[in-house]
């Protein structure tokens, strides 16, 4: 059904490689994760996905269908960009309310007498009673 | 295509049209025009049904290839005696709820108007299509603007009874989504006709999956239809909803119970090799028990609109179990039957917001509108002075009170007791012999029937005096005459059909006979002639 | 033989970019916190959108590239929504 | 025809004097009067025709379909009938005129009565026995709205009700017997079921066919056990009661048994069922009339007795007894319906109906009194008085042998025994309040009525007196008449003398004259203080009406309906789930499940992993919605994903690439609404027994692994089966060829099934339509009215610190992110417009595209704020909806001018200058009219919910731009 | 895959339904988006399973029984856009049911007992 | 020029993409390209995006390239860290960085920049006090990364942007 059959060997083995390198990147930011300590830390580690795993990937997927459709197939580029472009407008804002929580926290614990005040939860942030 | 074939699309195109059009006009600035425009729109509706009424009469169906591609490929529209006749009956309800709402409904909330052009786009396209996915989209048309007729007023009653309606109907949607698809995946086909061609030839290892798609199908359509236990929504729903949307609410259930009958003569019926007769007695056993639900709730009902939200049980039930035992004679009953509780339902659902008026002084739309919307009341201040309070209002409430009461309970004179003779006659007399046996489930619905008609009278007569006779105090009501002509309207059309029950019931003998034998719709649907897709720019 | 291994690597790479999604999952389960749950998301979705480039190639239809391109272009939005939601209590003020 | 215009005179009547004013009372006397004088007249002459067994007939087509004709038919039993009804009437109208107060709304009354006496005249002339059903409810009708009259006395409402559930019940049963008779009979027409009394009386439906008859005719006479009604219906006007309760309607069934004797009769169930019914009645009636105080009770009382006395009549089932039956059916009617007004008369003139206040009246009223008195010695069966001879044939019929049964034996004895009560009470009727000393203390000076109020009774009385002294001549003829179109053929040699000799009869008659003053001595000190009778104490029919109707109809119904229904969502949802799982598994069950090798496509690892995730994702989900919805929703979101790839891996770009951006924006409105919904707090009942959560829990647990497990079968039965031979090979084979695209699913989203895509953005057009109108009536929980926490904490941080201004801090975060959102409006824009055009070749669309477009403003919004946007963009989504729609539909409709069905699409390709051939579709048109449309809902539902945040709550209104004000309308941006 | 993805919309559909059974609005509503995901996956296999198959047809179409089954896929789309617009509306609804009866219990109140 | 053509790089962006798109170079596709652009550029006059000041485009290539560099060694080091190849006891922790740079879209670079390379993470950024915190995931010296971030990539950004 596919095209792989048609596909000479040299670009057969650059896809491969570039496609294992990607989905390994990938694999690594995802595993930072799960690996890293905290919270800013791991924000860190997709980073792999959308940078190099992206771009690992999507070239393969220009060089595969470049060759198989005998002509440049360049619009792989769009996703490396828009994913470069798209990423930070969440992750600034996500790390910003991060940041914010943390330092009100702190600051509510600061005070005396340790009334901890929810008012930086959002609902679903913690338990707040049984379930049912 | 003639001319009169063109006119089929037009209970679809019609109200579409008007109601994008109305989009388009400032909803608060052009408020007369675009009522105007939708009493217009469903005048003209009443007046295309009537015409496909005629046509359909001449016994052949009308199929109306949308996209001219051929069935079963591209959607058919198929006009028969029975699909003409919801229109005709729907069109006419909806026109009575319009006048109706104008003396004060359409203002309690936004986009009443589109949103009901856009129900009976919803109620037309379903008693039209002829292909099972279109008709979902029919279902989901006419759903998704009684929800938001249901909540037109908005309140905490609308709000709660809309919140169980819409969650127990979009259960339903996903059941008819997967009845629908299972059945293309056994059959491979969406057209009603085709279905019905290709059931027969199922192969005996694939049956068991065909009738569960039929099943899961059939539990959408009977949750729609009001089937017991599937109705508890249905009375508190209907009892909420402001009375002109309750009134053409009346007709919603009817479209589930439409379905079913169409469906299961089509499909299931004599030709249906080993799937023949499929749910039937299930049928039966569900219509006579949601008469019995029906009857129990009309009784437990101390809230007049409760009432009626039950008696629509009733009807549905009746029309369900006649479907289950069939016979021709029985489904014609059926019809007479379905026409006339449905107007005398959708009447009485006018006609509870009149009487109940008089009792709670300050009507309860205003009320609730004041406690929903502190900021933002935007009804009832100028219209004292709309329209003309009509002269001995409570005689005229009584009168039509009674007439409600009459048709629903099945007692002469007007159309009820016909239907329930003309239903029963046939129960009891299952072939053309006299004096033979009657089968078990004809005693069963005579008296299941004898039984609700005695319900609804208890109800109805205790409701009445408690309204009309045990409140001195009661001050008359403000009615207008756009508020009463709908309702003497629609008891005047139940009259007529008693007196000229005769050709209606030879429509209705018709129409039956034509359901019960499905090869003529299915050759005229599947017969494409010869300039389908013929002529299209190349 | 070439092609064969590319076949196979293609196998693998879908293989490990599942697991890249059951990493962002599991964070989506163990939080703790709200943030550490979108941020799993937004990997979630990264990672989805890589798949689907995989499956483009797996089948040689070219036309996953919308949905891939789709899942690129929209995938923030969703995350920027929650973040947003998390810093000031509403998505659109 | 002259049949008919007797038959619709009444109503025509009664219509008219309805539109009377309330005031005009003469007008409305003079309308009733003159249709039941004129009916009167007209059947009076039609006399000869029906004499010696002629019938006159007319009837017309009504449901020719289903047997039934129109039919009117008048023979000699129905003409005697005919000329009680509309004579009796008459004089009725003439009583009431003076009767009634002017202060009540006379015209009404007399409506009500013609009418009741056009449903009367139905019931006596029906050709067809349905035709007689319809008519006989009609009367129910009119009688409980007679009853009613004086509805703000809830003696007359009780009446009333008990009065219309009793006689329309019976109906019905009447109307199932007769449905039944119609069955064996094969017709509803009279003639022709007369005519089978052999075919009837030997079916085996014979016996529930009597029975559902005998119950419609027995209620409507007050037999035995439904006699109560009767006595509370004498709440009713006078003239009502003279009118119903002694001439017409109680006398209907009675009518329909001697009608049906010749269909029905003759058989040992006919006489025990009618003969019993009608002997207790008798008895009972006679019995307990003499324990009347009020005078109306105890003609009501013996009314029934009455009744019953013709009830056995008929049902000793001889040709003799229907003669005596009818011969008393025109006497009763005449002495009851005098006494009435006699009664009434009273009543009006004292103020009291009150045996024992009344006293020494004949002082006052003489001629009212003697009156009284002759139609009382008629009802007491006194010689010289017409109800002395259809007594006497009563008792000679009592005698007659028929079984031999020791009932049959005894009967004369019985008969007697209730006889002498029937005297008894006649006796008090006139003694307790003609004679003995004049009342003191009446609410009124009494004095002889009007002279025209009394005329009636006059008229009543004097055919009394001359019936009975000399019937050969008066009534013989007409009796012979009627009788003989009951009996045809099967007359009995009899004869209407006063003197027979001594007979049985006579001795009975002395015995019961003898008897009947020895009982009213015995009791009258006993009268003098108690109510009611001494034997059967507290006991009445009343209250077992009423504890069934409050029992029956009211709590068992409730406790029925609590049981059988339920107005709480979960147990319907459960139903409901039950239900559908049930429909599918019983078609398995029974024809079997075809799952064959489960492996018919390879095993794939990666795909195994998605849905480990795409599961987990949705059980996490399930766990966490109640108290963790943010997280619910980024699981809900994640378990998206995981379908939306999946649809990939099935080949569905198309799908894949709906689902992205519905997902998105789904994502966008959750969090929307979630601003809306307070924190969850575990409410106190969380404490409850566990035991019961945990059940419940399991049952839910049960369900829904249930459903799921079924669903699961289903698909990997349905994705084993052998492909069918689908619609879906002519898509394919002619999407290019005649839809003009490649991308099949799109042409068939636009062409071939186009319609379907017009339905589905108009329930889009709708649905938003529905949340504007109702988000313009939202008023959110109290709890959520204030600013977000976050929000308050960060201004309150910017406010802390004296270089920070307020929003500085919500600034500092979001204004990088806000320039980047902003940059990609016209990014998104183009990637929008992209998926528009090409959708026809390749995967895209008009929805998509809408969708795409719509998020890039709402990222707009989510970067500005809702003010800010709007200032700037001037977006009207209502109006984009209405215009998207036009465009769509009318693209449709163009098809219909030339003379094509309605989207039927057209394809070219056009030559562009310097772009060359572009393919140019009409459905390309309907795309984009589903591009508007899809903007303008998406943006107006989110948008909607967003501007809710601005309006202030609680507070006077705000003259800014937000939604719901006058100014922005439809202008939301 | 067949199993796998059977499995997969009975989890979905378990979840769902298991969720539209809560007392809680929200609950509900997750529980009505689980089941159509559920409902999409189902109609989408109704045309069998097809992994990479063709999905635009060439001029030729050829072998009609290489393509995927387009039909499912077109009604998908519609299934998927009505299941959004009542997702919607649900929304609304069950925020106007919290603000009104000031519960978010399905019941607009709180059981008894 | 400016009020047919207010922001023409991307503007040129745009029809760039549209070509992307549809993977074409046909005369109709750059007309209709360029009509989307003419579009997209208006629209952003109406959201009301400053103008974009473009000095010396020629650097930025050689910003892009330092910046490409950059990520693939953060891929690189990040990566490590995640295996558990880190050599010593790693610290992460946030840094401030007083920035003289004011034009938003030297920001937004910057925060592209810094976002897209793994290792360092744009937090915060106090328009009042010019000062960046940003949070790094191996810490060795905060004065470093100050001045890395401000001579590599603040340095270019103001070259370009002001
Ligand atoms: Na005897
Ligand atoms: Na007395």
């Amino acid at each position: 059904m596919n095209g792989i059959q048609h596909l000479p060997p040299w670009a057969a083995v650059l896809t491969a490689v570039f496609l294992l390198t990607g989905a390994a990147v990938t694999l690594i930011g995802s595993l930072g994760l799960l690996r890293l300590g905290t919270f800013y830390e791991r924000v860190h580690a997709p980073t792999l996905g959308t940078t190099l795993g992206t771009v690992f990937i999507a070239a393969a997927s220009m060089v595969y269908f470049s060759v198989l459709q005998t002509r440049p197939v360049l619009h792989e580029i769009l996703i490396i960009v828009l994913g470069i472009v798209t990423t930070p407008i969440a992750l600034t804002v996500l790390v910003g309310a991060a940041h914010f929580r943390d330092t009100a926290e702190r600051a509510q614990l600061g005070k005396p007498a340790g009334r901890v005040q929810p008012h930086a939860r959002v609902p679903g942030d913690a338990p707040t009673g049984k379930a049912g | 295509m003639s001319g009169a074939s063109g006119l089929v699309i037009g209970p679809i195109l019609l109200p579409l049209l008007a109601g994008a059009g109305m989009l388009l006009l400032n909803g608060e600035r052009h408020r007369w025009i675009v009522a105007g425009l939708n009493v217009g729109a469903t005048f003209a509706l009443v007046g295309i049904a009537a015409i496909l009424l005629e046509i359909s009469d001449t016994g052949t169906r009308d199929v109306y290839r949308l996209g001219n591609w051929p069935a079963p490929f591209g959607i058919v529209l198929v006009l028969d005696r029975l699909s003409a006749l919801m229109l005709l009956l729907t069109n006419i309800l909806a026109l009575a709820s319009i006048v109706y709402s104008l003396a004060r409904w359409h203002r309690a909330g936004a986009h009443f108007h589109s949103l009901f052009q856009f129900l009976l786009m919803g109620l037309n396209g379903a008693f039209l299509t002829g292909d099972l996915f279109n008709l979902f989209v029919f279902f989901e048309l006419l759903l998704a603007a009684s929800y938001g007729l249901l909540l037109h007023g908005s309140g905490l009653a609308r709000v709660k009874a809309g919140l169980h309606y819409i969650v127990v109907n979009l259960a339903a949607s996903l059941l008819f989504l997967i009845g629908v698809s299972l059945i293309y995946g056994v059959t491979g086909t969406l057209n009603m006709a085709d279905l019905a061609a290709r059931v027969p030839a199922v192969a005996a290892e694939s049956r068991g999956l065909l009738e569960a798609g039929a099943g899961v199908l059939a539990v959408a359509f009977l949750l729609k239809a009001g089937m017991w236990p599937l109705n508890f929504w249905l009375p508190t729903a209907y009892a909420a909803a402001s009375p002109p949307v309750a009134s053409i609410f009346a007709i919603l259930t009817k479209v589930g119970v439409y379905i079913v009958l169409r469906l299961s003569l089509l499909l299931f019926g004599e030709s249906a090799g080993a799937s023949a007769g499929f749910g039937r007695e299930f049928l039966l056993f569900a219509g006579l028990a949601t008469i019995l639900f029906g009857a129990v709730g009309t009784l437990a009902s101390q809230d007049t609109a409760r009432l009626g939200g039950f008696s629509v049980l009733i009807s549905s039930g009746t029309v369900l179990a006649a479907t289950g035992m069939g016979q021709v004679g029985v489904t014609s009953g059926a019809l007479f039957y379905l026409v006339s509780s449905t107007l005398g339902i959708g009447a009485f659902f006018l006609l509870v917001e009149l009487i109940e008026r008089g009792r709670e002084p300050g009507a309860d739309m205003i009320a609730v509108t004041r406690e929903a919307y502190g900021e933002e009341v935007e009804t009832d201040e100028a219209e004292a002075d709309v329209g003309i309070a009509i002269v001995a209002t409570m005689a005229w409430l009584g009168v039509a009170f009674i007439g409600c009461a009459l048709v629903i309970a099945g007692l002469p004179p007007l159309s009820g007791f016909i239907a329930k003779f003309a239903l029963l006659a046939a129960a009891l007399h299952p072939t053309d012999q006299p004096g033979g046996a009657i089968p078990g489930s004809g005693w069963a619905l005579l008296a299941v029937l004898i039984l609700s008609g005695f319900a609804t009278l208890v109800a109805m007569a205790r409701a009445g005096i408690r309204i009309f006779w045990a409140s001195p105090d009661r001050t008359v009501p403000r009615v207008r005459v756009i508020e009463m002509a709908p309702i003497i309207f629609l008891l005047f059309i139940c009259a007529a059909q008693t007196v000229w029950a005769g050709p209606v019931i030879r429509f209705m003998q018709a129409a039956a006979h034509s359901l019960h034998a499905p090869a003529g719709y299915i050759s005229d649907v599947l017969d494409n002639g010869p300039s389908s897709r013929q002529a299209e720019g190349k | 033989m070439s092609q064969l291994m590319l076949t196979y690597s293609l196998l693998v790479a879908q293989v490990l970019l599942g697991l890249a999604i059951g990493c962002g999952a599991l964070r989506i389960f163990l939080g703790p916190r709200v943030q550490d749950r979108v941020l799993g998301f937004d990997t979630l979705s990264v990672n989805a959108m890589l798949l689907l480039l995989t499956v483009g190639i797996r089948t040689g239809e070219a036309l996953y590239f919308e949905a891939a391109l789709a899942m690129a272009l929209f995938g923030f939005v969703g995350t920027a929504a929650l973040a947003k939601f998390l810093l000031r209590g509403e998505v659109i003020e | 025809m002259f049949l008919l215009a007797v038959l619709v005179l009444p109503f025509v009547g009664s219509f008219i004097a309805a539109l009377l004013p309330v005031h005009a009372r003469n007008a409305a006397a003079w309308l009733a009067g003159g249709v039941a004088l004129a009916a009167f007249c007209i059947i009076a002459v039609a006399y000869p025709s029906v004499t010696h067994g002629g019938v006159v007939g007319w009837r017309t087509a009504w449901i020719a379909e289903l047997g039934l004709l129109f039919a009117l038919r008048l023979d000699g039993f129905a003409w005697a009938f005919a000329m009680l009804v509309t004579g009796i009437g008459f004089l009725v109208v003439l009583y009431a005129r003076y009767y009634m107060s002017p202060s009540d709304p006379v015209p009404r009354f007399f409506s009500l009565l013609s009418a009741f006496m056009g449903a009367m005249l139905g019931i006596v002339l029906s050709g067809n026995l349905l035709q007689l059903v319809f008519f006989w409810e009609l009367t129910s009708l009119f009688s409980f709205l007679l009853i009613s009259y004086w509805h703000h006395n809830s003696a007359a409402r009780d009446g009333a009700r008990m009065a219309l559930v009793i006689t329309s019940s019976g109906g019905l049963c009447l109307f199932a017997g007769v449905l039944l008779i119609g069955h064996i009979v094969g017709g509803y027409d009279l003639d022709k079921v007369l005519a089978s009394g052999e075919a009837i009386r030997s079916h085996p439906l014979y016996v529930p066919a009597l029975v559902l008859i005998l119950l419609g005719a027995l209620t409507k006479s007050a037999q035995f056990p439904f006699h109560f009604w009767l006595p509370h219906a004498m709440a009713a006007p006078t003239p009502v009661s003279a009118y119903l309760h002694s001439a017409t309607m109680v006398k209907a069934g009675v009518f329909l048994l001697v009608r049906l004797w010749p269909a029905l009769g003759g058989s040992n169930e006919w006489l025990w069922l009618v003969g019993s019914a009608g002997l207790i009645t008798f008895l009972l009636g006679a019995f307990l009339a003499v324990f009347q105080q009020d005078l109306k009770g105890l003609l009501a009382y013996s009314t029934i007795s009455h009744l019953g006395l013709i009830t056995l009549l008929t049902g000793l089932d001889t040709p003799f007894g229907q003669i005596a039956a009818i011969f008393h059916i025109m006497n009763h009617a005449t002495f009851k319906a005098s006494l009435f007004m006699a009664a009434g008369i009273i009543d009006h003139e004292t103020g009291t109906r009150d045996i024992r206040r009344l006293s020494g009246l004949y002082a006052f009223m003489p001629i009212t009194a003697t009156l009284a008195m002759v139609a009382a010695g008629s009802m007491a069966g006194v010689p010289l008085l017409n109800g002395f001879l259809s007594k006497e044939m009563f008792f000679a019929e009592t005698i007659e042998i028929h079984d031999n049964s020791f009932v049959d034996q005894a009967l004369p004895y019985i008969v007697t025994a209730a006889s002498t009560f029937t005297v008894a009470y006649s006796l008090r009727f006139i003694r307790d309040v003609f004679f003995g000393p004049a009342a003191v203390g009446l609410p009124r000076t009494p004095h002889e009525p009007p002279l025209l109020m009394r005329l009636p009774a006059e008229l009543l009385v004097l055919a009394c007196v001359v019936v009975g002294i000399a019937p050969a001549l008066t009534v013989a003829p007409v009796l012979d008449t009627a009788a003989g179109a009951v009996l045809g053929s099967n007359m009995p040699e009899y004869s209407l003398r006063i003197w027979h000799g001594f007979t049985p009869e006579l001795l009975m008659s002395i015995l019961a004259m003898v008897g009947g003053v020895g009982v009213y001595m015995m009791l009258r000190s006993y009268l003098l203080v108690n109510e009611g009778p001494p034997l059967l104490g507290r006991f009445s029919g009343k209250e077992v009406f009423d504890w069934m109707m409050v029992t029956l109809s009211w709590r068992l119904a409730r406790w029925l309906e609590s049981k059988l229904g339920t107005r709480r969502l979960q147990p319907q949802l459960r139903v409901l789930a039950a239900t559908a799982f049930l429909a599918a598994l019983l078609p398995l069950y029974w024809r079997g499940v075809p799952l064959a090798d489960p492996l018919r496509t390879p095993f794939d690892l990666a795909f195994a992993l998605l849905w480990t995730v795409g599961a987990a994702c949705a059980v996490g989900a399930a766990i966490q919605a109640k108290f963790h919805r943010v997280v619910a929703l980024i699981l809900l979101g994640s378990a998206g994903l995981v379908t939306c790839v999946t649809f990939v891996w099935l080949s569905a770009p198309d799908v894949a690439l709906t689902q992205i951006v519905v997902e998105t924006v789904t994502t966008v409105l959750l969090l929307l609404g979630l601003r809306w919904l307070p924190k969850r707090i575990a409410p106190a009942w969380a404490e409850a027994p566990a035991g019961r959560i945990r059940w419940h829990r399991a049952r839910d647990f049960a369900i829904a692994l249930s459903v799921g497990v079924g669903l699961a079968t289903l698909a990997l039965a349905a994705m084993q089966h052998p492909d069918t031979n689908s619609i879906s090979r002519y898509f394919i084979e002619n999407a290019y060829v005649k839809g003009g695209g490649t991308n099949v699913v799109n042409v068939i989203l636009v062409d071939f099934r186009g319609f379907d895509t017009m339905g589905e953005i108009t329930v889009l057009a709708v649905v938003a339509l529905t949340v504007y109108a109702l988000l313009r009536r939202f008023r959110p929980a109290p709890e959520s009215i204030p600013v977000p926490e976050q929000q308050h904490a960060q201004d309150s941080h910017d406010e802390a610190h004296p270089d920070r201004q307020k929003g500085d801090t919500a600034k500092d975060t979001t204004e990088t992110a806000s320039l980047m959102m902003r940059l990609m409006f016209p990014v998104i824009g183009v990637v929008a417009v992209f998926l528009l055009l090409r959708g026809h070749d390749l995967p895209g669309g008009g929805f998509v595209a809408g969708v795409a477009m719509a998020t890039a403003f709402i990222l707009q919004y989510m970067a500005r704020g809702t003010t800010w946007v709007e200032a700037r963009l001037h977006f009207m989504p209502v109006r984009w909806m209405g215009i998207g729609l036009l465009l769509a539909g009318c693209t449709g409709a163009a098809a219909c001018v030339f003379g094509y069905p309605f989207l039927t699409s057209y394809f070219a390709y056009a030559e562009l200058p310097l772009v060359g051939r572009v393919p140019t579709a009409s459905a390309f048109l309907f795309d984009v009219g589903v591009f508007s449309l899809v903007i303008g809902a998406t943006v107006l539902m989110l948008i909607a919910i967003a501007h809710q945040s601005l309006r202030r709550y609680a507070v006077p209104p705000q003259s800014g731009r937000h939604l719901g004000s006058e100014a922005s309308k439809e202008e939301l941006v | 895959m067949e199993l796998v993805l059977a499995i997969g919309i009975g989890t979905l559909a378990a979840s769902g339904v298991w969720l539209i059974l809560r007392p809680r609005t929200f609950q509900v509503i997750i529980g009505l988006s689980l089941l159509s995901y559920a409902v999409n996956l189902f109609i989408v296999a109704m045309g069998r399973v097809r992994s990479g198959a063709p999905v635009l047809i060439a001029k030729e179409a050829g072998d009609p029984a290489r393509y995927a089954d387009p039909l499912p896929q077109a009604l998908v789309l519609t299934a998927i856009v009505i299941s959004f617009a009542t997702t919607a509306l649900f929304l609304v609804v069950l925020l106007a049911s919290r603000g009104l009866a000031r519960t978010d219990h399905v019941d607009g109140q709180e059981p008894e007992a | 020029m400016t009020r047919l053509l207010p922001f023409p790089i991307i503007s040129f962006c745009l029809l760039a993409l549209w070509l992307l798109l549809n993977q074409a170079i046909t005369f109709g596709h750059i007309l209709l390209g360029c009509l989307v652009a003419l579009v997209g550029g208006r629209i952003l006059t109406i959201l009301e995006l400053p103008p974009v000041r473009v000095r010396r485009a020629g650097i930025i290539l050689r910003l892009l390239r330092m910046v490409v560099m950059d990520i693939v060694r953060s891929n690189l080091a990040v990566g490590r860290i995640v295996l558990g190849f880190g050599r010593r006891q790693r610290r992460s922790g946030f840094v401030e960085i007083p920035l003289d740079m004011r034009d938003p879209y030297g920001l937004a670079s910057l925060a592209y920049i810094i976002t897209s390379t793994p290792g360092t993470l744009w937090v915060n950024f106090d328009a009042q006090r010019g000062a960046l915190t940003i949070h790094v995931l191996d810490l060795v010296d905060e004065e470093e990364w100050i001045r890395t971030i401000k001579d590599r990539y603040e340095r270019h950004l103001l070259e370009i942007f002001e």
